[in-house]
Order: structure tokens, then sequence, then C-alpha cells
């Protein structure tokens, strides 16, 4: 069996999409809500990498790599939000962000 | 193309005086008193200066008169157009000369906020001005939609116990109906190229399916404005709660508008829709006159009943402009000017006793024929008018709205003069309670007949009602050519369209 | 070999913020908290010396066409800067009574703002991705700047997470788009869907980039962070969020759907329709039921980008420009309205609350009447400029036929209306609350004295040079291309 | 499967046999050794008395904050790579922009030292 | 023979007898270097260090490790029990396949890959996990804050490795491992220790600091944290943080030879030197290195954590990076 384009793109739909429900299905820990959406960045470099391997073209990789340093400069503002938060409140369950309602 | 740019002039004054009374006049008991008489001149000129306009019009020329043009937003074809003809200089004359009144009217009966309130007044002059003087839609609905501003403000901030429920009535319901005429304005741009209404009323090319749209649009506006049945509602809410003076304003002009739409916009520019809908229009118009009427009827609060009577008389002035015969649509003009000095008076008057006692209830009055003779008498003439008495400017209007009617459908006819039947059963009901009978309370027996300011007040409306029911002519002159204009140019597009229709065929 | 930097000159005003911003962080880091006062002039500074270099921007592509000015990008940047200058100048007084007067603030606003140019001048995915995550990354920080409230911490912590969630959705569409049209390079995306077959994985692609995108600008159905977000950020943050990071998503949108994505005008003009009217209905009917004035800001925001959205969902020239001119009234609207609001203290604590402007018409009459006219220009009423933003768009609609949005999105307004007027209501026929405190800050007295002016007459009354503008920026996606 | 997976088959092999070994010594010592757990064997190391809480407790943020400047750097290091490498083939426009790159970095740095985060004391 | 080039199972075959022959010998040196490691010290010390078990105590390592084996393997009852058994693990299987892209002399390496100073990197950044789950797992106060010391320490000198890795690729201008150590062809005037001095220096002591010891081991300073993140563990699973420590000592000696000591030239590169195998010759180098870390460890004491974590971020950080700079200017303007 080769493995080609469509079986790059697959695994990264399905990262995508367990990303997207682990954010939306999750009710416990806001951590683990930072970690889908680095799973979604994840999702997205392999397709970036995938592509540019199949298009013979660069740039797919270049992305690629903006987008790790980008995913670490969330990862790290992101951690830094959700300490001062845990500063506050005490807990960083996902339900309990619930101080404006509207 | 007068040199003098008369109407901007009539039209920006009071903004000026507004200005004026921002700058110069404090929040103090002094700063109130320089307001009122700041208000007061600046409006007296006005009206001054507007009385120019009847004097140089020249009642031959069909057209607009006194135009002037400036470019303002070329990129949508938007310019700065004002002019009159034979129809708007009255409402204009209208405006100018009932704003002085309420500023009169309201001397002392508002006593907080009295900067606020006169700026918020002669602005309003400005926006009413505007209105019947633009002949760009744009400018148009600029003022058309500014109106609701001051008004909003005038009921909210002095009115009666309800009234925020009533400002925001007034405004949701007014604005409601018009965003779609926006809409529409701006779908005759693209159909015209330019936002001028003279071009639009010339264009002559909309297609009925357009006309058809686009009058639904208009009409949901100005209906509101009028108000027509169903959507009057708002009316007697907004009357009861307003100031004396805004209920004289509502009643007087802003009622006028919906009406001075139907005739500017409806008739020239959609005339195959409007005769489309013309049966419509007088379906509303007769369900209005009657119903309203006898909801007046019942009505316990003085200025409620008026507020449905102003329904009721309005509904007159919808099916004359609907009938397109001369009589009809000159009697619905001239039923306008008639309602809107007399209704605006009835509301006047109903403020005179409300300032002695603060309360409109029918019943905690009577008898005031004993002490207050002058009063009396006053409110009689204006009653009169109203009910459509000869020689009183009412019955002129009203005649030719049924002459009119009965010329072009016998039922509307039969129905509009029913209702003029129950109006007079009503005033006459308001009449006999309030002044005759005697006086049970002895609050009611303390009441002061009116002073000079209030003779004041309402001596130039009775002269006006007079000179209107005596001498009809030297209002119906004016207007002749331009409404002959209207009926020609309608008459004309409905047969140039039944000529198509026939080469389609 | 071509560096690729001829043109640099073209990103002047960014490499000038870029140098700014560091240098300022320099003059902070050394001078500690009592630099925050220098700091924060000196990125107003910046701020307006950019502006001055954006408006000497010659046209033309820099860095292997990575980047664009022209004169959309041009009018979109003027406008990022102003939203953003204003909201720094209005920060102080906040900040100092918060006790959270640092300089990082400033600094952190010219960094945002520099992600908003680089958006704004995006000509590639990959500029349009970097420059949207260099402004959201300072503005998440931004939201969270008051870091010992706690409402302050938990507006950055969704405000991080939901937008991170649309980074990602909007990359995972970029990838696609990548993947299945070949290039990230925007004018080699438009020749590319003008010449050939769109595949579906492009049209999946660009539905993930507009959610995406959707997202930034709060329209429905991505609105749901922007009402928290709104009250629990730092008021003149939520100042800053309401207008430059709107106006810069805003001209993305405009610059991805008019630029690449052109052919493709049916595929998107369904979503764009779709979202616009939603948004103004929605924005219209939540707000009715808010009692925060910050979170009732945040759904007429909503609402407003409805209306530029339609505008846009024309897809015309008329469409852009009306988007250059509601934005131009929608930044002084907002920057006047947030003034107002960052005036309401009492004893030195922000209130909030729409009930705390009762009878304000009696006790600060002429701020009052400033609010009352962004109120009214907000709802569109003739004469204030608002109603002119709304002409435009409606001109832009009606124009593309989309006579049924329109229509909804005109009633939406009426029923929006009423919540402005909800507040002309409190403040002119209540009975007065206990008085803010005075004086009003010079700063804000000036803002909302020169937003006022903007809104009537300034702007009804000669509104040709703008609209030219406008124009003007409209026609570069028309010309040639 | 491509010559580029082929080159790190032998890796994965390895990974394999690690994995085994490790599973290996671990599993040959339990089953080895005898098991004779009691609760006082399995308490946690404390200085004599039971723990009463659970030892995951805060921490000082200035780990924390090493982790984010580790993530940073370490971020920066991944760009410095492959730069390193091509130095010789991109001529003066490369060599500049990492030092514009790096002088950003070290913007960054100097602030945080002087906000004090890499204090210790 | 035929079998073992094409055939998939006998290239299998070759490649698990290839990581064997890296494993066992691996192992081996790993038990004696905990040996030489004691007898360095006690020489120090003027001690004699382990004598008894065997001649010259020779077979105490392989007593060492019997007793591990045979201890009982406990795991508190607050722990987590997966995380706990996995961490010891990780932090093993890390130090071993490492290896896989070292090259032991001219060709001598399992897998050639051409990013194999990338994966060394990468990998050597995973350890860090063993020893954070390690903490996490035991639930013990002294394991947590040993753990997070260990961690904050291993990564920040992480940082500066990185760096000196980056100047080092600067001079070779490739990720290969085997074309690095080729770069330094030649005698050991060419290899890169001396015209990158100052960062040799800075790998080594970073290379003290990521395997936790002296003068960098406090994580497991006994007066304050017992002993750190493995305080909790016993038998094999103790041992397997033991030997995983001084694997990656090891190992970050071999990187130490490949990057700055030439690999497996000879320092001299002529008769008779060359007759000597280059993986001697980097046996040795590896050796050298091991000796100054056990040298280290018997004469310099234990710095405080704020004066670590200051030589890490305040000192090495900001040298490693100026270097760094010098170094690709150098390139770039000279040659």
């Amino acid at each position: 069996m080769t493995i080609g384009l469509a079986h790059y793109l697959t695994v990264g739909a399905i990262l995508f999409t367990l990303g997207i429900f682990g954010i939306f299905l999750n009710r416990k820990n806001v951590i683990v809500i930072l970690m889908s959406v680095e799973l979604m960045l994840l999702a997205v470099n392999i397709n970036l990498v995938a592509f540019s391997a199949h298009l013979g073209d660069l740039v797919g990789q270049v992305f690629a790599m903006f987008v790790l340093t980008v995913a670490a400069a969330e990862a790290a503002i992101g951690l830094a939000i959700l300490v001062v938060y845990f500063r506050n409140r005490g807990t960083i369950a996902v339900e309990e962000i619930n101080l404006m309602k509207g | 193309m007068s040199s003098w740019p008369i109407l901007s002039l009539v039209t920006f004054l009071p903004l000026v005086g507004a200005a004026w009374i921002l700058v110069v006049c404090r929040e103090d008991e002094t700063g109130a008193n320089n307001a009122r008489h700041a208000a007061l001149w600046t409006s007296l000129i006005t009206f001054i200066v507007s009385l120019a306009l009847w004097a140089k019009f020249d009642p031959r020329a069909a057209g607009f008169q006194f135009e002037e043009r400036l470019e303002w937003v070329p990129a949508y074809g938007i310019s700065y157009h004002m002019g009159i003809d034979g129809i708007s200089m009255f409402f204009v004359l209208l405006s100018t000369f009932l704003t002085p009144l309420c500023v009169l009217a309201s001397w002392t009966a508002i006593e907080k906020r009295v900067r606020e309130y006169m700026v918020a007044f002669l602005v309003l002059e400005t926006l009413m001005v505007g209105m019947f003087c633009a002949l760009d839609f744009v400018v148009f609905y600029l003022f058309f939609e500014g109106v609701l501003i001051p008004m909003f403000l005038i009921i909210g901030v002095w009115g009666g116990k309800d009234r925020v429920y009533a400002a925001f009535k007034f405004f949701l319901y007014t604005l409601a109906g018009s965003v779609l005429m926006l809409l529409a304005i701006i779908a005759i741009y693209y159909q015209v190229g330019n936002t001028d209404i003279v071009e639009a009323m010339n264009f002559k090319k909309l297609t009925f399916e357009w006309q058809f749209w686009l009058w639904l649009a208009f009409f949901a506006s100005f209906a509101v404005k009028v108000p027509m049945w169903p959507v009057h509602t708002w009316l007697p809410d907004a009357h009861v709660q307003a100031p004396t003076a805004g209920s004289v304003i509502l009643a007087g002009v802003l009622l006028k508008m919906g009406a001075y739409g139907f005739l500017r916009f409806s008739l020239p520019i959609m005339p195959l829709a409007s005769e489309y809908f013309a049966p419509l229009v007088f379906g509303m118009s007769c369900i209005a006159v009657i119903y309203t009427s006898l909801v007046a009827l019942v009505q316990q609060d003085m200025k409620k009943l008026i507020a449905y009577s102003s329904v009721a008389h309005m509904g007159f002035v919808t099916i004359g402009i609907f009938v397109v015969n001369v009589q009809g649509v000159q009697g619905a003009i001239f039923q306008m000017l008639s309602h809107g000095v007399v209704s605006a008076a009835l509301f006047l008057c109903v403020g005179v006793v409300y300032d002695r006692l603060h309360t409109r209830e029918i019943a905690d009055y009577g008898g005031l024929a004993d002490n207050m003779p002058r009063y009396a008498l006053v409110f009689m003439v204006f009653t009169m008018a109203s009910v459509g008495l000869p020689g009183l400017s009412g019955f002129v209007g009203e005649f030719l709205v049924l002459t009119g009617a009965f010329k072009a459908n016998t039922w509307v006819g039969v129905l509009a003069a029913t209702g003029m039947i129950l109006g007079a059963a009503y005033a006459l009901w308001l009449y006999r309670k309030v002044v005759f009978g005697t006086i049970t309370r002895d609050a009611v027996r303390a009441m002061t007949d009116m002073n000079m300011r209030e003779v004041a007040v309402f001596a130039p409306l009775v002269l006006v009602t007079l000179w209107m029911g005596i001498y009809p002519s030297s209002f119906l002159d004016m207007m002749d050519a331009s409404v002959g204009k209207l009926i020609a140019d309608y008459d004309a597009a409905l047969k140039a369209a039944k000529a198509t229709a026939m080469l389609g065929r | 070999m071509t560096t690729g930097l001829d043109n640099w000159t073209l990103a002047a005003p960014e490499i000038f913020l870029a140098v700014a911003a560091m240098a300022l962080l320099l003059i902070g880091a050394f001078r500690g908290t009592k630099g925050a006062d220098l700091v924060s002039w000196l990125s107003v500074a910046s701020l307006a010396v950019a502006i001055f270099l954006v408006l000497r921007l010659e046209h033309g592509t820099a860095f292997h066409d990575l980047f664009l000015v022209d004169a959309f990008t041009k009018a979109m940047k003027v406008l990022s800067l102003l939203g953003s200058g204003i909201a720094v100048v209005m920060s102080r007084g906040y900040f100092l009574r918060a006790g959270a007067w640092r300089f990082e603030f400033p600094v952190l606003a010219v960094l945002a703002t520099l992600g908003m140019l680089i958006m704004i001048s995006a000509n590639d995915l990959m500029t349009l991705y970097l420059g949207l995550e260099m402004q959201s990354l300072a503005l998440y920080v931004m939201a969270a700047f008051q870091r010992d409230s706690e409402r302050s911490t938990e507006a950055g912590l969704k405000y991080f997470v939901l937008s991170s969630v649309a980074s990602g959705m909007l990359l995972y569409g970029i990838s696609l788009v990548y993947g299945f049209a070949g290039t990230t390079s925007f004018p080699s995306l438009a020749r590319g869907f003008l010449a050939g077959e769109v595949s579906t994985g492009v049209v999946v692609g660009l539905v993930f980039v507009l959610a995406g995108l959707v997202f930034k600008v709060s329209a429905v159905p991505f609105h749901m962070w922007t009402p928290d977000v709104y009250e629990g950020a730092p008021t003149p943050v939520t100042a800053l969020f309401s207008v430059a990071p709107k106006i810069a998503a805003l001209s993305l949108i405009v610059s991805v759907v008019m630029g690449p994505f052109r052919p493709l005008l049916l595929q998107w003009q369904q979503i764009m329709i779709a979202v616009a009217v939603l948004s103004t209905v929605w924005g219209a009917i939540a707000a009715l039921r808010q009692e925060n004035i910050k979170r009732l800001m945040a759904y007429s925001s909503i609402g407003h980008m409805g209306y530029v959205l339609l505008g846009l969902a024309a897809g015309t020239e008329e469409g852009v420009r009306s988007v250059v001119i509601y934005m131009i009234i929608y930044l002084a609207t907002n920057v006047g309205t947030f003034a107002v609001i960052l005036s309401m203290r009492r004893k030195g604590e922000m209130v909030e609350r729409i009930s705390d402007l009762a009878g304000l018409s009696q006790r600060q009459p002429m701020m009052a009447a400033a609010l009352l006219l962004f109120m009214f220009s907000m709802a569109g009423i003739p004469p204030m400029a608002g109603f002119f933003a709304k002409l435009n768009v409606f001109i832009a609609a009606i124009n593309a036929s989309l006579y049924i949005p329109a229509a909804i999105a005109v009633l939406a307004s009426v029923v929006g209306a009423y919540y402005y007027l909800r507040i002309v209501k409190v403040m002119y026929f209540d009975a007065p609350a206990p008085v803010f405190d005075r004086p009003v800050e010079r700063d804000m007295a000036v803002v909302m004295l020169a937003a006022a002016l903007f809104v009537f007459p300034v702007f009804p009354v000669f509104q040709t040079p703008f609209l030219n503008g406008a124009q003007t920026a409209a026609k570069t996606f028309f010309s040639g291309k | 499967m491509n010559a580029l997976l082929i080159e790190y088959l032998p890796i994965l092999v390895f990974i394999g046999i690690a994995v085994g070994l490790v599973i290996a010594m671990l599993g040959g010592s339990y089953i080895i050794a005898r098991q004779n757990p009691d609760s006082e064997k399995l308490s946690p190391f404390e200085c004599g008395f039971a723990p009463f809480s659970d030892a995951r407790g805060q921490f000082d943020v200035r780990f924390y904050l090493v982790a984010i400047l580790f993530i940073i750097f370490d971020l920066e290091v991944a760009f410095l790579f492959p730069w390193a490498v091509s130095l010789r083939d991109i001529g003066a426009v490369g060599f500049w922009s990492m030092m514009l790159f790096l002088g950003i970095l070290t913007v960054g740095f100097i602030y945080e030292w002087k906000k004090g985060a890499l204090e210790w004391e | 023979m035929e079998f073992f080039t094409t055939h998939w199972l006998g290239q299998l075959i070759v490649i698990v007898a290839q990581c064997l022959a890296i494993t066992v010998p691996l192992l081996v040196a790993v038990a004696y270097m905990t040996y030489v490691d004691r007898k360095v010290w006690a020489a120090i010390q003027l001690r004699r260090g382990p004598n008894v078990v065997g001649p010259f105590g020779l077979l105490q390592p392989f007593a060492d490790g019997l007793k591990l084996v045979l201890k009982e393997t406990i795991v508190p009852s607050g722990a987590n029990k997966v995380l706990f058994v996995l961490a010891p693990m990780i932090t093993f299987a890390t130090a071993l396949i490492a290896w896989a892209v070292v090259p032991f002399d001219d060709g001598w390496v399992l897998a050639d890959v051409n990013v194999g100073i990338l994966y060394l990197f990468a990998i050597s950044s995973l350890g860090v996990y063993g020893i954070i789950i390690a903490g996490w797992a035991s639930n013990s106060k002294y394991a947590f804050l040993g753990a997070l010391r260990s961690a904050a320490q291993m990564v920040s000198y992480e940082v500066s490795i990185g760096f000196v890795l980056v100047t080092v690729l600067l001079c070779a201008g490739s990720l290969n491992l085997s074309d690095i150590v080729k770069a330094q062809a030649g005698g050991f005037w060419n290899w890169y220790w001396l015209p990158l001095l100052p960062m040799f220096v800075v790998f080594f002591i970073s290379a003290l600091a990521e395997t936790n010891r002296t003068p960098f081991d406090l994580p497991m300073s006994e007066a304050e944290l017992v002993a750190g993140f493995h305080t909790e563990y016993s038998a094999m699973a103790f041992g397997l943080f033991f030997l995983g420590e001084y694997a990656n000592m090891i190992l970050l000696s071999g990187m130490g030879a490949v990057l700055f000591l030439g690999g497996w030239y000879s320092p001299l590169p002529f008769a008779p030197f060359t007759w000597v195998p280059g993986l001697v010759w980097f046996a040795l180098k590896i050796a050298v290195l091991l000796f100054v870390f056990s040298w280290t460890k018997g004469t310099v004491p234990r710095y405080r954590y704020d004066q670590l974590m200051r030589l890490g971020w305040k000192i090495f950080l900001p040298f490693s990076l100026l270097w760094l700079v010098l170094t690709a200017a150098a390139i770039q303007f000279l040659g």
C-alpha cells in the first residue's frame, strides 16, 4: 500500500475534528482546550506539509514553520492567561468560567 | 430660481435661534425666560419671512418655485434641492404659523428644562419646513426622519405619565414604516440615476411591477405617518402623553407629512400602482373614518377623543387624495390645512383647561361656560369647524372631498358622509360635556378665563379658521395650477399605460 | 537573484511601528512603571507618524507579492491607526485609577496595530495569517491586562480560547485552499480561479477561511465571544476591540473575498448574506435585554458588522465603498461612545450599567447630547452620519438586487433603534441618578467632542471627500486586475 | 514506501528494541523479586507524618515562566537550524534577516531580564 | 549474503543485529561508568572506592544491578500507577534511542539520517518528560518539587545547547552527524573545539546540567529534597533512572565528541595514529569527557538553585547568542 496525499489529508481531518470536539465537548479543564487547539494546528501542519510534498512546492513547509511558531506563542500566552485566571478564581474548570452571562 | 435663497432661510432660521439659545441662555430662571423670548421671536421672524413666500408665489405656475440647488453628494446624484409648489407652500406656512403659537402656548406650561424644550421646538420647525421644501429624496428623507428625534424628546421629556411608552411607540412605528421607504428611494435612485424628486416625477418609465413594490414601501411609511387604520394606534398614545404644544405640532403638521408624501410621491411617481391600490386606500380610509369616530365617541380623555378625530379626518384626506380628481385633491389639501389649524386649536383648548386643572378627563369638567365665557366661545368655534359647519374652514375641505368621492365612487362617498355625521356627534358631545351643564366641582368653579397670552394664541387661529371658511378661494386659487398638473400627469400616465397595454395585446 | 526587498519602502509604516514598539519596550523596561506616561505618549506619537507614513505610501506590492499597498489598504490602515491611537489616548485615566497603568499596554497596542497593518496589507494567505496572529496575540494579553480582575482575566481567557479556535479553522481552510489551488498568493489564486475549474476542496477551504474571519469581526454565528469579552475586558481595551481589530479584520475579509475569491462570488455571496442578515437580526434582538452598556455595545457592534457585511455581500464597487464609509462612521461613533462610557465613573469607580446614565441630560448635558448623537447615529436616524453609513450599504445591496436581505436588515435596524433609544430615554426621561465624577477628563472630552462633531454635522454635510476617497479605495479591486 | 522513510526504519526498530528492553528489565525485576507491599511501605515519603493532602499543590510561578521562555527560545532555535545550514547559500539578505530576528529576540530578552523574570531570589 | 541485503526479513535481522550491537556495549559501558565514576571520585577523595566484589571491585556494577533487580518494586498508594511506571521507561529509552544516529566510525551508524542533529536535539528534549512524569505520578512533595526543579533546569540549559548546536551547524553546514564529523577531518586543530572553544565549554557545562550532575544536582540534593524526582522509586524502576542518567552522560559525551572533538578522527592525521580504528578514537574521546564528568563531581561544590538559573539564563544564553552571531558574521564576512 502506498501512503498518498489522501491518507495524510484524512489523518489531518481526523485530528482537526478531534480538536474541535475536544473543545466543544470538554466540560472539565481549560488545559484540555489548549491541547485541542494545538491538535487543530497540528492537523493543519500535516495538511500543509502533505500538500507541500504533493505539489512539490516549498510554501507549505514554510507556512508550517510559521504555524509552529505561532502555535508556540499562542500556547505561551494562553497558559499565561490561564495562570492569571487561576490566581483570581482558583479554578480552571470550564463550567466555572461564567462570571459574565447574557 | 430666485437669487435670494428664501427657502433655506425659512428652513434654517429656527436653527440659528436654537443655536443662539444653546450658546447664550443659561440654565437658570432668567435663562429660561430668555430662551422663551428667543424662541418666540425666532419663530415669529420665520413666520414673517415665510409670508413672503405667499406674497411672491406665482399661482399660475404649476411647477416648482423658489428653487435652490446645490451639489451635495455627487457620487449618488444627491443635491440639496429645495423648492415649493402650490401644494407644499401652504404646508410650509402652516408649520411656520403654528410654531410661534406653540411657543406661546408653552410659555408657562413648560417649567422644567425650558431651554432644551425651546431648542427642540426650533429644531423641529427646521425639520418640518425642510421636509416640505425638499425636492431631493435623500434630503426629504433626512428631514422626514429627523423629525422623529426632537419629537421623541418632546414627548419623552415633557410628556405625561406614560410618556416613555408613547414616545417609543411613536418613534418605532414611524421608523419601521419609513425604513422601507428608504429602500424604495434607493430603488428609485437606481431607476432614475439620481435622487431628484422632480426628475423622478418626470421619469415615467417605471414598470407596473416596480411601481407595485415601490408604492407599497412608500405606503408603509406614509400610512403610519398619516396615520391610517390599522397602524394608527401610536397616535392616541402620542397625543395623550405629549405636552400640549407637542400635540399641536403632531396633529397640525406631522400628520400632514404622510398625506403630503402621497401627493408628492405616490401619485406622480407611481400612478399605475396608485390606481391599482386606490380601493385599498378607500377601504382603509372608510374604516378609519367610521371606526375611529365610533371609538372617539366612547373616549373619556379629551385629548384621546381629539386624537381619534384626527385619524377620522385624515381618513377624509386620504380618500380625497386617491380619488384623484380636482375636487378630491384640492379638498384633501384644504382639509389638511383646516385640520392643521383646527385640531391644533382644539389641542390648545384642551391645554388651556389642563393647565388649570391638570386633568384631561371629560368627566372632571362641565359648565365651563359659566366662568370661562371667552374660552367657551373659542372652543365652540373650533368644535364647529371640526364638525364642518359651513362658514368655517372644516366645511370646505369635507365638502370638496365628498364631492370628489361621489364622483369617483358612490359607496366611498356614502361611507365618508356617514363618518361626517358621527364626527359631528362626538365633537358636539365633547363640547356639551365640557362647556355646558352645571359646575359640580369647586376646582372647576375656581378656574379663570383665558388670559391675554392665551387670547393672543387663539386670535390668529380663529381668524384663519374664519378666513378659510368664508373665502377659501384665496387658498384654492394658489394650488389650482399645481393640482391641475398633478392630475393631468396622472391621467396621462394611466392613459399611456393603457395604450401600451392595448398595443401589447 | 532578487532579494524581495526591492520595494521594502512600501512597508515603511509597519517597519517604523515595529522598531518603535521595540524601542518603547526597551524604554519602558529601563524606566520601569514610571515610564508609562512617556511610553504611552510616544506610542500615540508613533501611531500618528505611522498614519503620516501610510498617507505618503505609493501603491504596489513588496516582498515577492506578499505585501500589497493600494488605496483600499491605505484607507483601512489609517482607520485602524486612528482607532488604536484614540484607544490608547483614552486608556490612561482608566488604568491609572485601576492601579494597572503599566507601560506594556501602549506597547501591546502598538504591536496589535502592527499586526493589523500587516493583515490589511496581506496579499498572500501567509501574510494574512501572520498579521492576524500578531494582532490576536497582542489582543489576548490586552483583554486580560487587568490581571487582578476576575472579569478581565476571564475575558482574556474566553477571547483566547475562542479566537484560537477561529484561527485554527482559518488555518485549516488556508491549508485546503493552498493544497487544492496550489498557491497561497492572492493574485495567483485569482488567476487560477478565473482560468479554470474550482475544486470542491477550495470551496470547503473558503468556507473555513470565511468562518475564521467572520469570527474575528464577531458576526453571527461566531459572535458568542463578543459580549463576554466586551464586558469583561478593561473598558479602554473594549474600546480598542470595538474598532481597530474590527476594521482590520473586515478589510481582510474584503481583500480576501474581493481579491482572490472574487471569481467565486456565487459561492461566498450566499454565506455572506446569511451571516449579514443573521448578525443584524441577532445583534438587534439580543441587545434588547442588556443592562450593561459594554455588553450592549457588543451586540451593537455585532449588528453593525451585519450591515457592513451586507454591503460587502453585494460584491460590487459600491459594496466595497459602503464598507469603507461604514467603517469610517463606525469608528467615529464607537470611539465617541466609549469616551462617554469611560467617563462614567462615580467616586473613582467605573460604573457601566445603563441605568447609571439616568438623567444624565440634566447633570451633564453636553455629555448626554454627545451620547444622544452617537446613539441616533448608530440607530441610523438621519441626519446623523450613521444614516449615511446605512444608506451606502443599502444602496449597494439594492443595486445587487439583494432586496429581501436588505428589507430584513432594515427592519432589524428598527428593532435595533429600540435599544439605542432606550439609552436616550434613560438619559433624558429618567430621574437623575447620582452625578458622575467631574470634570470629564480632557482627553475624553476632546474625543467626545470631535466624534460628536464628526457624526453631526461634519460628515453629513461634507461627505463628498469621504465618498470620493472610499470610491478610490473601492476601485482598486476593480481596476484591470 | 519511499526512500526517505526507509532511512528512518532502523530508528523505528531501535525504538522498538529499547522499549522492549525497558519493559523486560522492569517486568523481570517485578517477577523475580518478592513483592510484599503493605500500607506503610506504600505511603509517600514524608518527615514522620502521614501525608494529609495531595502533593501536587501550587508551585512557584517562576517554573512556569521558565517553561514559557523555553518554548520561545527553543522555537527560535528551530528557525536557526535551517538558517545555519544554508547560510552560505542565502547571502547577505539571509544573514541580515536572521540578525534582525535575533535582534528582536534580544529586545524581548532584555525586557524580561529587566522585568525580573530571570530572578530566582 | 544476498538474503541480508535484499529480502525484507534479512534486512530487518541486520537492523536488529545492529541495534543490539549498539545496545549491549552501551549497557556494559553504562554499568562500568558507574564503577569508574565511583573510582574516580574515591581517588579524588583519597579513598579506594569499590574494591571488594571481584578483582578491583570490577564486578561491583553487576552486584548493584542484581540488588536492584531483586528489590521489591514499590508503587506508592497515592501514585498514578501507569505514569509512575512509565516515567523511568521514558528516561532510559530516550537515552538509548538517541544513539541511533550517532556515527561511531565512518559509515558506522545505524540510521544515517540527514537531520541527525535535529533528531538528537529532539530526543534529548524528550528526556525531561520522564522526569516531570515521575515527579507528578509519585504524588510526593519531594518528588514533585524535585521534578519541577530538574525540568526547569534541563529546559534552561537546553536553550544554550540549542545555540551551541547552531554554531556547530554554521561551521559544518549540514545537519547530518557524519557530515559534521567529516567537516572536522584532519588533526585536532581542525576540530571545532578550538574555534568554538567557548561554545564547547558552554556545551559541556550545559551537559552537566542536562544530566543533573554535580554541580547542578540540586534536584536530588539530599538535604532539601531527599532524592528529588525519584524519591519514591525503588528496585528496577529506580535502576532505570540511574542507568538512564549514566546513559545520558555517555550520550552527551558522544555528542561532544562528534560535534567538537572530531568524532572518529585521530588527533594527529598521520600514522601511527591513523592505524588505530576510528571507533577506538571515538570511544577514547567519550571516555575523556566522561572522566571530566566524574572529575567535576569530585571537585566542584554544588550550586544554589538561583545561581544555577542565573548561570543558565543570564550568562550562558546571552553569551551563546552573542557567540552565535559572531560565528555567523565570521562565516558570512570572512569566508
